[in-house]
């Protein structure tokens, strides 16, 4: 057991911290800093400059165009990121899709689809949930049939995040029969949202903000060389993918630019109110540092391709933070969140009470805290 | 980085484990078993095999510091439940030791607690130092010295007008009266009272910025223990409370078929995970103040 | 003692409901049917029905305290998550105007709030005062008055060298200016900046001691006021929580089905029973600071 | 709705106080204001003074011996029975068998044992649990056959609270099969401890004390006359009886000493600490006047002889405010809940801890918190 970084990490640490400090845009320093929520543009600049450097993809092996960092490298990139006010690159395409297309996808599929995800060329979203199907994924109906070359597709598939932004949808489909064991029946197909028969609906939720969307899927067609491996082995995957999902969720990097911002405000109260502010805080930040270690803990021991149930954990603790964080600076902010001005993008303090908002779904999204400790127990308890 | 035991390490936790397996549970503090003579018998083995060295300056005979050998002691008294003075004469008393200019004290009483012949115990409160000529007057009541009933020597410290006293007393001092009794968690301890009690230079550990770097050490260090000792007692009620679940029947169902207890589970999950995670974190989280202090408790 | 409503106080209850259900959930605060048009209607019919006289002082053409009666009304307003300026405009104000020894004042303003044709606000913060010959000078900017955007007149509280004034301010003082916005439940408020308002003699309700005394008596029926509309809420969540449990289906059964959400469920209930008992035993508890207050509060 | 005294309940609050103040004994007096546990006989001198004064047994009605008060009277005489640390009547004797009694028992029943019970001249403990019947209490086996006049029982019970002090035990016996459904062979038996063939043997809890007992019932022949209402009906009075025992478990007397008890200790710290222990007082003291509210509410709407699902609420949030309240004393007393010296009764500082450990069984007896939320879903969801 040895927790110090080596010479050579230490060196890569100050490689990265420059890297940021002379490459991040100012305008999105500023509104990371400020909380807000980056443009599309931003984020696309952003990892189009990481990707240059060959940054983008962070666990991604070499030999996919990631940097085939080693987890503690990759530890000190996202700290970095974190402290440096830069944006994580695009989970939907780094953590989500191209971990599976390296693990599951042809040479084919990889060629095609991972360069231009690193890049943003393309924009992935996520066509997982359905009306009838939330915590109980497996119960998914959107069927796709095989029509000569290519899957028809019928089905609605609900809170797709950014999907209005996205150019493309890597989506959970029926091939099998629902009833027996229904995960069986489960194909991973990707759909190009530009296809006829694909329409994007706007949700707005309770922050006041348009990110999750209505997807019908009406007679899509889908050529069968855009189903990532077998047929009806979608669920395999879609496990592997949402272990993924559930470290990502952590987003340590917005509790820390929260805690952040509750400092600032703690400060313009009275001594009484600030100290007290600033132990709650000193108590999050505790609990916070540790999940970083439970997070180095489980990337450490995590095999490629495997979904791990200690992504649950993961989980469950680091929304927990998140939440906490977000509450205490809705109270840290008093009068400076009554204002609900989420049309004005470009005045961050009405953000705050939107952000709150914002992350009470945090516990309902990668699977709802009540299914990760379901996951949890069956692991535990094997029953 | 690496956050795996390395093979001296598992050696180590094996051979602990193996200690406290022969003792057939006898150890757990709650067990009729444990006499004054089991608890002897026990620390004996702890000397034998080495492990009251570790902490101590390599100077002193000692094993040098070792914070994930701590660690591991630590977390396999936890598992056993046992009521034991690891903490308060090994790991604090090395780490005082470590720090003291005065080595002729350290060399004086650190053998016989490395050997077990010796047992130290700790006091941080209730007490205050006058200066006398080259030495100090010290009186004051300590409530909770833990382990203190048949500790042969302390390791204590007084509030002075500038800063605080570290100083060695024996355990027979006639100036210090001490009174046994069982803290709530049925581990030994006294409330030890002490009549103006002379320190020699020579009983000096450390005074003044010096004395106050040194507790906050010595706490340090404790409290990195102390976590790992929690670990170790968590994770033995954490397969308690699974064996429990998987065996009870109630209602004509195993306890764990019943999803709240489930969602409990998981939770003890959660909260297990984080103070493993804690414990190796340690002290840089818990108490940042010193330099002095960080730089120790970062690893070294 | 009795818990029941009387048979008033039921009827009042059940006239309230009726004038929701007749809105077909418009008043709801984040239906997109809500207008300025809509609430002026809805308003015009809870003066129709005499509600906004109660509280008000009989001597002013008011129903005189009614603190039960106003719980019923703030259950039914959160149970129809209406966002409705029943507090800014009646019960506090209510207070005010029966606390104040400037009746003509009174005189002057309640009627037309009591008939609906005018509507007030309440501002507790940001504002300071200074005397100036018989009347006062106010300044200051309060950055949320629920409810300002477009009220008729302020029931507004400045700091003074000794206590507070408390004052009434027309909605078109040329010295007062709004920025209206919706806070983050969706209702309406104003930021409210004064630069130099002459406040007459005439205006004033309170000042020094006595206007501490009218504020804390106004913030004690506004506690109450939103302890009742708190229930109303939770009951409608309530509600609808057990609804979605006995309909959504999920891994082949119904959510209610699950364990850890029947428990959460009885989690609710418990809330729910404890913020009926504390909307009941009211402002005793949450503010019994002077005997004024606890008078007041007390069923009075 | 009105929640002002009458003039009537004014002057009987009156009385109540000036009985209390002239009757209570000293040294009893002082042991309520410690913390400390009675003596038996403590308990059995102040009872038969209430008993004397007809008010051993508030919710009784006049013709069996109780006062025949109305339950705001009842209300206010507990509250000032807490006020003037005077104990409560033996909730075994006055809230559990005497209702069960005056509901269910036969007249011959209620005259034999009624009277007694009020004067403490019997000491009842409760034969509830059983080593297989814990929160499934209707899973139990100790079986009780018919032989000419008299069941003869036979079975373990466990964890009879003061059984070792008492003279009689009410019970939950097996009388139909256990197949089917098991509510429905249980009848309801009372015990004479000093009947052959009954052992009790002490059980020393975690917090040193030795207050609960297994009690084994060998071949114990129990007088036909001694079973209360139908055979095989027993489940519906236990049904009764347990929403009085949840309801008594509320205890908000003891709460209300434990707080006085942190306030005094709180006094001891530095500035800060007495704010912040202070602060955390009374947010317990709040929803403890809340809870008695409630208490109220549900008193004045129970109907006489019937379980009232409600009564799960009370327990749940008073067990949590008197765990809450303990936990909050241990930290306020600090080094003076170090020593845990249960041997010695009369020094009271050292009962902090011992106290604090005793409470959380609270959570565990009178049925355990996962079966109240079970009983409350049920009602509520109808499930």
């Amino acid at each position: 057991m040895d927790l110090n970084f080596t010479p050579d990490e230490a060196a890569f640490r100050q490689e990265v911290r420059a890297f940021i400090r002379e490459r991040l845009p100012a305008a999105i320093r500023r509104r990371m800093e400020d909380g807000r929520a980056l443009t599309r543009e931003d984020i696309v600049q952003w990892q189009r400059i990481l990707n240059e450097k060959g940054w983008a993809a962070p666990s991604w092996p070499k030999q996919w165009g990631g940097p085939g960092w080693s987890v503690v490298q990759r530890h000190i990139f996202l700290d970095e990121l974190h402290q440096g006010a830069g944006a994580e690159p695009l989970s939907f395409n780094v953590s989500m899709l191209g971990p599976v297309l390296i693990a599951y996808g042809s040479d084919e599929q990889k060629r095609r689809f991972l360069p231009r995800a690193a890049n943003l060329d393309d924009w992935w979203a996520q066509g997982f949930s359905e009306p009838g199907a939330g915590s109980d994924l497996a119960g998914l109906s959107t069927s796709a049939k095989l029509d000569g070359g290519a899957y028809v597709v019928n089905g609605q598939k609900i809170w797709q995040g950014m999907a209005h932004r996205a150019d493309w949808m890597f989506t959970l489909v029926r091939t099998g029969p629902k009833h027996g064991k229904k995960q069986a029946g489960i194909s991973f197909l990707l759909i190009d949202l530009k296809s006829p028969g694909v329409t994007v609906r706007p949700i707005i939720t309770i922050d006041g903000r348009h990110e999750v969307n209505e997807v019908f899927l009406d007679d899509v067609r889908v050529p069968v060389s855009l189903r990532i491996g077998e047929e009806n082995n979608g669920w395999t995957i879609a496990k592997y993918l949402l272990t993924n999902e559930r470290v990502g969720i952590a987003r340590i990097g917005q509790t820390k630019r929260i805690i952040a911002r509750i400092k600032a405000f703690a400060a313009r109260h009275d001594a009484d109110k600030h100290k007290k502010l600033l132990q709650q805080t000193a108590l999050i930040e505790a609990e916070l540092k540790i999940v970083e270690i439970t997070q180095l803990r489980i990337l450490a021991a995590m095999t490629e391709g495997q979904a791990d149930p200690r992504a649950s954990i993961h989980k469950l603790k680091a929304v927990e933070l998140r939440q906490a964080a977000s509450e205490l600076l809705l109270k840290a902010a008093g009068p400076g969140a009554y204002e609900f001005a989420y049309e004005d993008e470009d005045y961050a303090p009405y953000d705050i009470a939107s952000n709150y908002l914002t992350l009470r779904g945090a516990s309902v999204f990668g699977g709802a805290t009540e299914v990760q400790k379901n996951i949890l127990a069956r692991t535990i308890l094997g029953s | 980085m690496d956050f795996d035991l390395n093979t001296e390490q598992s050696l180590l936790k094996e051979s602990v484990a193996r200690l406290f397996a022969a003792d057939k549970g006898a150890a757990h503090r709650r067990s009729k078993q444990v006499t004054a003579d089991s608890a002897a018998g026990l620390w004996a083995k702890f000397a034998e095999n080495g492990l009251l060295a570790i902490g101590f300056d390599e100077a002193l005979g000692g094993m040098g510091p070792a914070p994930f050998e701590a660690m591991v002691i630590g977390q396999e008294i936890g598992r056993a439940y046992c009521a034991s003075p690891f903490l308060e004469s090994v790991v604090m008393p090395g780490e005082a030791f470590r720090l003291t200019e005065n080595t002729s004290l350290a060399q004086r009483i650190a053998p016989a607690v490395m050997q077990g012949d010796a047992r130290l115990a700790c006091i941080f409160e209730g007490l205050v130092a006058e200066r006398d000529g080259e030495g100090w007057r010290v009186r004051g009541e300590a409530v909770c010295a833990p382990y203190g009933d048949e500790a042969t020597g302390f390791i204590a410290a007084a509030q002075t007008g500038a800063g605080w006293l570290v100083f060695y007393m024996t355990g027979d001092a006639p100036q210090a009266t001490r009174r046994a009794y069982k803290t709530f968690d049925i581990s030994p301890a006294a409330r030890v009272s002490i009549d103006n009690l002379p320190v020699r230079k020579d009983d000096v550990l450390a005074a003044g910025a010096d004395g106050a770097a040194m507790i906050e050490a010595m706490q340090c260090a404790g409290v990195a223990f102390l976590a790992a000792e929690a670990v170790g007692l968590m994770e033995m009620m954490f397969e308690a409370t699974i064996e429990h679940l998987r065996t009870r029947v109630q209602f004509g169902q195993k306890l764990a078929n019943f999803q709240a207890l489930q969602h409990r589970v998981a939770e003890m999950a959660v909260a297990l995970e984080q103070a493993r995670s804690a414990a190796i974190a340690r002290p840089p989280i818990l108490t940042p103040k010193t330099a002095l202090n960080v730089q120790r408790c970062s690893g070294g």
